[in-house]
């Protein structure tokens, strides 16, 4: 009779590995049938990555991971944050305002952006949680009304605040002094650096499971998530708590879009990277909502987008057909663990089966 | 009857569940026109086996007989087509759904969904005395009219065996009458009922056949006419019948609740409608038990959750031992020292997808030992669970099992072992035993006598009068939202309380 | 994880249903003239009334409006659809495609036929695989717009002003236009006198090249109001919503009935795209939806679950969107007004309800919004773009307490569990 | 020019008459080859080279909100893979360009529509776009019969505001209280506003209900919308970027006035042949009226008739007498 732990073991692993197998066969089969060179695309997309592109793949991964964070604390406690794209935007744009004036020098106003961040993430998604709270207006309506809302204001305020380079078609805000960058650090001799802001991250991640694991607020947000009528009964106030949820929701979301502007950009104009939400929902699905799992699917959708990149131009594939490799695995993944616990449940049935049977021996002798 | 085939027939019925066996080679016979009780602790598998019956669950082993011919029920439409027609023990009722819509669902080829279902609902509602209204939305009717909407459900389709799972937990005992009443009707017309409950007299006194099951197995079938409750139970349990008389009183002259015209707006907003509460004034004092008798849906589920401060709009002075709670939360007036038994467990009581120990944590996220600055020790409260499934012999694999897959009595001891478990001055005790096997109960009853000797004050709330009467100190009978008598229990009987309740009799 | 993304229902007693007299909507529609009316003759902003500001609202509502259809139908059967915005986007490319192959009809069957292969999906994750809701119409969305690229990127390029991002330009369904009725209420409308030309503008605007698709559209709204709630399908389809428990054990075949909910729902979101691509403009465009997918299923909540409410909020939607697109300073400029007095009348409810407090607070704003529209007589265009959303949601914060979803609703359905 | 990167391409045998060494490494922005636009004016730039001088091509595209590195990543890998010169079409590209460029400083870059980047091995490509758009709006004021006209833009960028500012002035040269409606479909980030037509169709035919009669779009994808709007009402629209009378579908060329051109091709076209003839450009060049790098055409003869009052306005912009504004 075999270890039930390695079993359990085994199943836990079965599940992922069946997922990326599906995902990939069903990405051949469109691919095949499109006439496309399979072949050719999966040894560029998994063809060991250079470097440069390792540190990209980082970068990458973790701004998708901060927004996946963002979405996730919404998600343990039932609230749908979609909003986490126009929080991310108007916090960006905020901090770059806040740091490119410089009111304070170096590292300091680095940290000030980043509060300022961070509250402008907060106040953006606390109106969704507001509304909600008093007014029982759904948050998944609010927060898309308020991407869209976001879009307008930010877009007038970068117009007031917005400096041009000369030549240039692009406006942005003034650019952060050097002092007050996040310096990154590269790997190997390769071009790019890999985000200093990596490991605020990681520390944000902690952070994530930690409180919510580990302390009394955690719980409490998870079991109003888990029902709002026996939170309430057990003295949680979930009006207080679906706005709370929303504010660090929208503080984390504050935090997203800061990789980019202290590590690469260092100033918000219009060709600053967006639909980072949209992307940090499948994220949190896809991790289950628990920081490792977020962690590791940001790295898996930040690889995929990179090593997708060079199809065209080498294969002469459009590199949207990763984004259905992508779409497919958030499925498969979730199915595939669907169709392993319907396994397992059958494994236990018939163990408990057996021990029965024993005892029917014992019984007899 | 050897000629005549039984209406069901049962044999070697085996059902599993992850880490639970619920049933296992079950034989039962059910003879036509009679009622058949089945009897059973709290997770010996008898709500499985009915669903099973009624084709909800697949049997894993064990085959099905109906009026003699052998079927393989795969879903209830099966069940059904067959002539069976079940009542659960936890409603399926849509609540946004009239009567109407609840009852044809399923079954419109009978009579459409128009007027010929609303006149066919009608004669079958005068023909029982069911008292319904078709077109009543589900969600304003009480328990009662609930339970009735069930059977009608039942009915409507013509059912030839009828299965009901624990209708009378929540019944006034003039409603049991009604129902026991309907039940023979239906067995005069040759109808076979399997009628399940926890309340042994009843069963003895309605039932021509009574099937014991413990443990997922039956044990005997027995003549209702040849047994005592007493043995009854013990054929189930092995325990004694609990009776739950109050020893000599333990009332003190400290105040411990005192509530002063506590009154609740209805639905229309102040000074509009009728309000759910109306200037209700008590006191309750350390070591007494004041029960509360009410027919369902008058105000019992607004006082308690106003006392407990989850009905915001709530007017009046509530007085913890002289603490005054009105401005305190939730939270602060459990740490003041309240314990609750909610009405609805799942509802209120549990996170039904949260492990045992986590459930053990809720109420009392701030209480020692696990809550340390603001953090939640695990360990600490895995044990603490550990003890509470031992004191309160919870039958569950494990405490990191699910809330969910615990039977409903055994989800209830959990609960009572929590809130008893937060050292409370009052207990706030709804429906305490609803759906609780004979054992649970005694040992339920137990823990509050003990808890009521040392001091506790405790406010209880339930539909089961003789637990009412045996339980409490002082009984006040609240009707539409106001108290309308006080009683002394021990010189009261059940149907002068159900008659108070419904508003017949006068108070004392 | 489930999903609650909707207001949790009110408390018993607030929930009553109110059963509303048959006129209803007739006594609303005449308000709602009257109040734009007055402000057309207050402001002098003619366009808020115009007949073509009717007909562009008209062709900007009925996407929205049958995006939002689809999410009803699923979200009945407990079904959460967020991914209608990936069957939107599936449907824009199955028109482009079969329209400009095999014609126009062939698009509309194209549009509901690529729209039905993300219900498929959807249905077949959420409902036989039980997995979370949200996450199937996530991965829907990323799929389908990854999909419709590529595709795009195969069947396009080369062909006559065609190429990866947008189709050829593709024939359109016929529209009616009654001509001289057309022609007669235009003349009323030019009179402009009060109240009669705004009627006159509607009627016009009904009577004059009306797309058939537009037509269609809203027999829809209807047959979905029929057959949902008229009809024993619709009542078994409607419990699997409710209370799919209690329909299982009345032997409804729950999952049978999502799965097909699930179908006709993305059907209506592919169609909700066929239209964008051939009605609304007049070829497939990559990335066309932009984001109405989601806007019909904030209109659907909006509209409390129900067509009538749906179509309010669709309406509400494009009507202010189109007034931004056409004469947007001046338009949404009137609007302030409009919003201002409807927040004094708020605020009058609010102190009748002994709100003190909101009423006050509301009463602040109105005077904000009067301040604003004295200042200022030209709305800035980042403003104007935004004014759909931000009516949306104002309407929402003071009507939301009255919604009420399926009571089951997001929720996974394993078979076996009744009881 | 010594193009160290690239590798002899390899002439296969049925290559076109005349072969060239250089591989051209083109990287659109989104929307790419046939957007029918300027990614489009830029492809048809390229395809002559390559007819003419049989260069060897690869195409890459943007996707919509996509990361800056996927930018830099998609110039490298053309770096990598050997492709001398590289050409990134659209602002976007402003920074991307000026890192790898300084990464690959062997290989020569050019942009399109910015001149922000200083370095000897890039060149940037840029237009003067409120020039042309000034004579399509003196176009429009001299052809409408209602002195009332308008201009829709897909997404409220500098760029586009610099086509909105041009045709403003050029209207109001001809007729100085014209009145002219200006509607943009949408903001940055949101670039939806250039693939849009139901939008840009909504807000034209706003403007045609409200009077005006002819309306100029620089709205990218959604400008079909806007050609719709014309026909179905009779009234007229101008093209930009390209001449699309001779694009755009069929059915509605008869409502193209003129359109505004701002000619990428010319430019991709000239610096190629500079490339080819050894001589690589780099610095600023910008394309105006002067050198006919923007410009309006006449396909369609709806314009023929005020030809001259056009170029008048022409020469005295040439000759500074007239200075364009750039911002409304
Ligand atoms: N951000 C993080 N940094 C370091 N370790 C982590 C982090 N998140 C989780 N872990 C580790 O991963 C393990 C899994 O977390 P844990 O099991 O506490 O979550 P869980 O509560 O079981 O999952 P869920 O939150 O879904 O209930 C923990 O033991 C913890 O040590
Ligand atoms: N869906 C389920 N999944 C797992 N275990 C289950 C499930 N349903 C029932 N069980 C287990 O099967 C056993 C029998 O449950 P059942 O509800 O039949 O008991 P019961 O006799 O009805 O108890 P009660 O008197 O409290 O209603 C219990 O141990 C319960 O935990
Ligand atoms: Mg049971
Ligand atoms: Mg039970």
């Amino acid at each position: 009779m075999k270890d039930p732990r390695l079993v359990k073991l085994g199943l836990g692993l079965a599940a992922p590995v069946l997922a990326l197998l599906l995902a990939f066969l069903i990405t051949s089969l469109v691919l095949v049938v499109a006439g496309d060179p399979v072949g050719e695309v999966w040894s560029t997309i998994l063809g060991v990555p250079e470097e440069r592109n390792i540190a990209n793949i980082l970068n990458n991964a973790t701004v998708l991971y901060l927004s996946g964070l963002a979405v996730a604390v919404g998600f343990r406690m039932n609230l749908f944050n979609i909003g986490v794209d126009g929080q991310y935007r108007v916090a960006a744009f905020v901090a770059a305002v806040v740091a490119g004036e410089a009111w304070l020098p170096g590292a300091a106003n680095t940290v000030l952006a980043i509060l300022a961040a961070m509250l402008a993430g907060a106040a953006w998604a606390g109106i969704a949680g507001v509304l909600r709270a008093r007014r029982g207006v759904s948050e998944v309506i609010s927060t898309i009304m308020l991407n869209f809302i976001a879009t307008g204001l930010v877009a007038y305020f970068l117009r007031r605040v917005a400096v041009r380079e000369e030549g240039s078609n692009d406006i942005g805000t003034k650019e952060i002094p050097e002092g007050s960058r996040i310096p990154g650090f590269s790997i190997g001799d390769g071009p790019t650096e890999v985000y200093g802001f990596i490991f605020l991250a990681a520390l944000a991640g902690f952070v994530y499971w930690f409180v919510l694991n580990r302390t009394r607020f955690g719980f409490d947000l998870r079991a109003t998530g888990r029902s709002t009528t026996a939170a309430v009964a057990s003295g949680i106030s979930v009006t207080k708590m679906t706005v709370v949820a929303m504010l660090i929701s929208g503080a984390v979301a504050g935090l997203v879009g800061l990789p980019l502007l202290f590590g690469d950009s260092y100033s918000y104009g219009s060709t600053f990277q967006s639909g980072l939400g949209f992307a940090g929902i499948a994220i949190a699905l896809l991790g289950r909502n628990h920081p490792i799992g977020i962690a590791i699917g940001a790295l898996l959708f930040a690889y995929l987008d990179e090593q997708s990149n060079p199809l065209q131009i080498l294969v002469g594939v459009s590199p949207d057909i990763v984004a259905i490799t992508q779409g497919v695995i958030v499925l498969t993944v979730v199915i595939s663990y669907e169709v392993v616990r319907r396994y397992g449940v059958r494994l236990e049935q018939h163990a408990v089966a057996r021990a029965l049977e024993a005892d029917r021996q014992e019984a007899r002798a | 009857m050897p000629d005549v085939a039984p209406a069901v027939r049962l044999r070697g019925i085996g059902k599993r569940f992850p880490g639970v066996i619920a049933n296992d080679d079950i034989n039962i016979d059910v003879a036509r026109g009679t009622i058949h009780a089945i009897v059973g602790e709290n997770g010996a598998g008898k709500s499985t086996l009915m669903k099973i019956l009624y084709g909800v669950q697949a049997p894993d082993s064990g085959t099905i007989e109906i009026a003699g011919e052998q079927v393989s029920l795969s879903s209830p439409a099966d069940a059904i087509r067959h002539g069976v027609g079940m009542v659960f023990q936890h409603f399926q009722l849509a609540d946004n759904f009239t009567v109407l819509e609840n009852v044809v669902l399923g079954a419109e080829k009978l009579h459409g969904i128009g007027a010929a279902a609303r006149a066919e609902i009608t004669r079958i509602s005068d023909a029982y005395g069911l008292g319904i209204e078709p077109d009543r939305l589900v969600e304003d009717l009480g328990v009662g009219a609930r339970q009735r909407v069930e059977i009608l459900k039942v009915l409507y389709r013509g059912a030839k065996v009828v299965i009901l799972d624990e209708p009378t937990a929540v019944l006034v005992p003039q409603e049991v009458d009604e129902l026991f009443g309907n039940l023979r009707e239906l067995k005069a017309e040759g109808l076979s009922v399997i009628f399940i409950s926890h309340k042994l007299d009843e069963v003895l006194s309605v039932a021509d056949e009574i099937t014991v099951i413990r443990r997922g197995t039956t044990v005997a079938t027995v003549d209702p006419a040849g047994v005592t409750s007493r043995q009854l139970a013990e054929l189930m349990v092995g325990s004694e019948l609990p009776s739950p008389s109050t020893e000599s009183s333990t009332v003190t002259d400290r105040v411990t609740l005192h509530v002063a015209d506590l009154s609740l707006p209805g639905a229309e907003g102040p000074g509009q409608g009728r309000p759910l509460l109306d200037a209700i004034s008590f006191d309750i004092h350390a070591g007494e038990v004041l029960g509360i008798a009410g027919v369902e849906g008058n105000g019992q589920a607004e006082l308690v959750e106003a006392i407990m401060g989850m009905r915001p709009g709530a007017t009046g002075s509530i007085r913890l031992a002289g603490v005054d709670l009105d401005q305190l939360s939730t939270r602060r007036r459990r740490e003041a020292g309240i314990g609750y038994i909610p009405e609805d467990r799942h509802r209120h009581g549990l996170l039904l997808d949260a492990p045992l120990w986590e459930n053990r944590v809720l109420g009392h996220q701030t209480r020692k030992p696990w809550a340390r600055l603001g953090l939640i020790d695990r360990k600490a409260a895995r044990a603490d669970t550990e003890r509470i499934v031992a004191d309160y012999d919870v039958r569950t694999p494990g405490v990191d099992t699910l809330a969910r897959a615990l039977s409903g009595g055994n989800q209830q001891k959990l609960i009572v072992g929590r809130e008893m478990s937060g050292e409370p001055i009052l207990l706030i005790a709804a429906h305490p035993t609803r759906g609780v096997d004979v054992g649970a109960q005694a040992a339920i009853w137990g823990h509050i006598k003990d808890a009521r000797r040392a001091g506790l004050a405790v406010l209880l709330i339930s539909a089961d009068l003789d637990e009412l009467i045996g339980l409490s100190d002082r009984i006040e009978v609240i009707l539409r939202g106001r108290m309308v008598g006080s009683f002394d229990p021990s010189h009261v009987t059940p149907e002068q309380l159900g008659s108070a309740m419904t508003g017949a009799g006068g108070a004392v | 994880m489930s999903v609650a993304t909707h207001p949790t229902p009110p408390a018993p007693g607030t929930a009553r249903k109110r059963r509303l007299p048959r006129l209803w909507w007739l006594a609303a529609a005449v308000l709602v003239m009257l109040a734009i009316s007055t402000l057309r003759v207050v402001t002098g902003a003619d366009d808020i009334a115009s007949s073509g500001t009717v007909r562009a609202t008209l062709i900007a509502l009925v996407p929205i409006m049958l995006a939002g259809l689809g999410g009803l139908w699923s979200e009945r059967a407990g079904v959460v659809n967020i991914g209608l915005e990936g069957m939107m986007v599936l449907g824009t490319f199955g028109a482009g495609y079969f329209a400009y192959h095999y014609g126009a009809w062939a698009g509309v069957a194209g549009a509901l036929l690529l729209g039905m292969i993300g219900g498929l999906i959807h249905a077949t994750a959420t409902v036989v695989f039980g997995v979370d809701h949200i996450i199937s119409g996530v991965a829907i969305n990323i799929i389908a717009v990854g999909a419709v690229q590529y595709l795009a990127s195969l069947t396009f390029v080369g062909l006559p002003g065609g190429g990866a991002t947008q189709s050829p330009k593709l024939p359109n369904v016929g529209s009616i236009t009654i001509g001289p009725l057309s022609d007669a209420l235009g003349e009323v409308e030019e009179q402009d006198i009060f109240f009669v030309s705004e009627v006159a503008a509607v009627a016009r605007a009904l009577v004059t090249n009306l797309s058939w698709l537009v037509v269609i559209a809203f027999l829809l709204l209807f047959v979905t109001y029929w057959g949902l709630w008229r009809t024993s399908f619709g009542l078994r389809l409607r419990s699997t919503g409710e209370s799919p428990s209690a329909a299982e054990s009345l032997g409804v075949a729950v999952l049978r009935y999502k799965f097909i909910a699930v179908l006709i729902s993305g059907a209506l979101a592919g169609l909700a795209g066929g239209f964008l691509a051939m009605v609304a403009s007049s070829n497939y465009r990559d990335g066309q939806t932009g984001g109405r997918g989601y806007i019909g299923l904030a209109a659907m909540i909006f509209g409390n679950w129900r067509p009538g409410g749906l179509l309010a909020g669709s309406g509400l939607f494009g009507y202010t969107q189109t007034l931004g697109l056409r004469q947007g300073g001046t338009s949404v400029h009137a609007l302030l007004l409009a919003v201002a007095v409807l927040a004094i009348g708020l605020a009058g409810y609010q102190l009748y309800r002994k709100q003190v407090p909101l009423a006050v607070g509301i009463l602040v704003a109105a005077a904000a919004l009067i301040a604003v529209y004295a200042a200022i007589d030209v709305v800035p265009g980042d403003f104007v773009n935004i004014t759909p959303y931000v009516v949306t949601l104002l309407v929402l914060a003071f009507a939301s307490q009255r919604l009420r979803m399926p009571a089951a609703d997001g929720q996974v359905y394993r078979k076996g569990s009744a009881g | 020019g010594s193009d160290d990167g690239a590798d002899e391409g390899t002439d296969n045998g049925d290559a076109p008459a005349a072969t060239s060494d250089v591989k051209v490494g083109m990287a659109y922005d989104v929307g790419g080859r046939g957007d029918q636009s300027f990614n489009d004016s830029a492809a048809a730039g390229l395809d002559q080279a390559v007819e003419e001088f049989g260069m060897e091509a690869q195409e890459s595209e943007a996707e919509d909100g996509e990361a800056e590195s996927a930018r830099e990543e998609r110039l490298r890998t053309f770096a990598d893979a050997g492709y001398d010169p590289i050409i990134a079409v659209g602002f976007a590209y402003a920074a991307s360009i000026a890192k790898v460029s300084e990464e690959y400083p062997d290989v020569n870059f050019a942009i399109i529509d910015d001149s922000s980047v200083e370095a000897d091995n890039v060149a940037s490509l840029v237009f003067a776009e409120e020039q042309g758009s000034f004579l399509v709006g003196a176009a429009a004021a001299l052809k409408t019969e209602t002195d009332q006209i308008g201009f829709v833009g897909g997404v409220e960028t500098p760029l586009i505001q610099k086509f909105e500012a041009g045709y403003v002035a050029g209207a109001e040269a001809v007729n100085p209280d014209i009145e002219v409606d200006v509607t943009y479909l949408t903001q940055v980030p949101d670039f939806s506003g250039f693939a849009d037509p139901a939008k840009g169709k909504t807000a034209a035919q706003g403007m045609f209900d409200n009077g005006a009669d002819i309306v100029y779009h620089a709205a990218g994808g959604s400008g079909g919308g806007v050609f719709e709007a014309a026909s179905e009402s009779d009234n007229l629209a101008i093209g930009v970027d390209s001449d699309q009378y001779n694009t755009a579908d069929p059915s509605v060329q008869d409502v193209i006035l003129t359109s505004m051109l701002k000619n990428v091709n010319v430019a991709v076209y000239e610096y190629l042949s500079d490339v080819e003839a050894g001589d690589v450009p780099s610095g600023v060049t910008t394309y105006d009226l002067a050198v006919d790098g923007v410009g309006y055409s006449t396909s369609g003869g709806f314009v023929d008739d005020i030809v001259d009052q056009l170029d008048e306005f022409k020469q005295q912009i040439i000759d500074g007498e007239i200075t364009v504004p750039t911002a409304p």
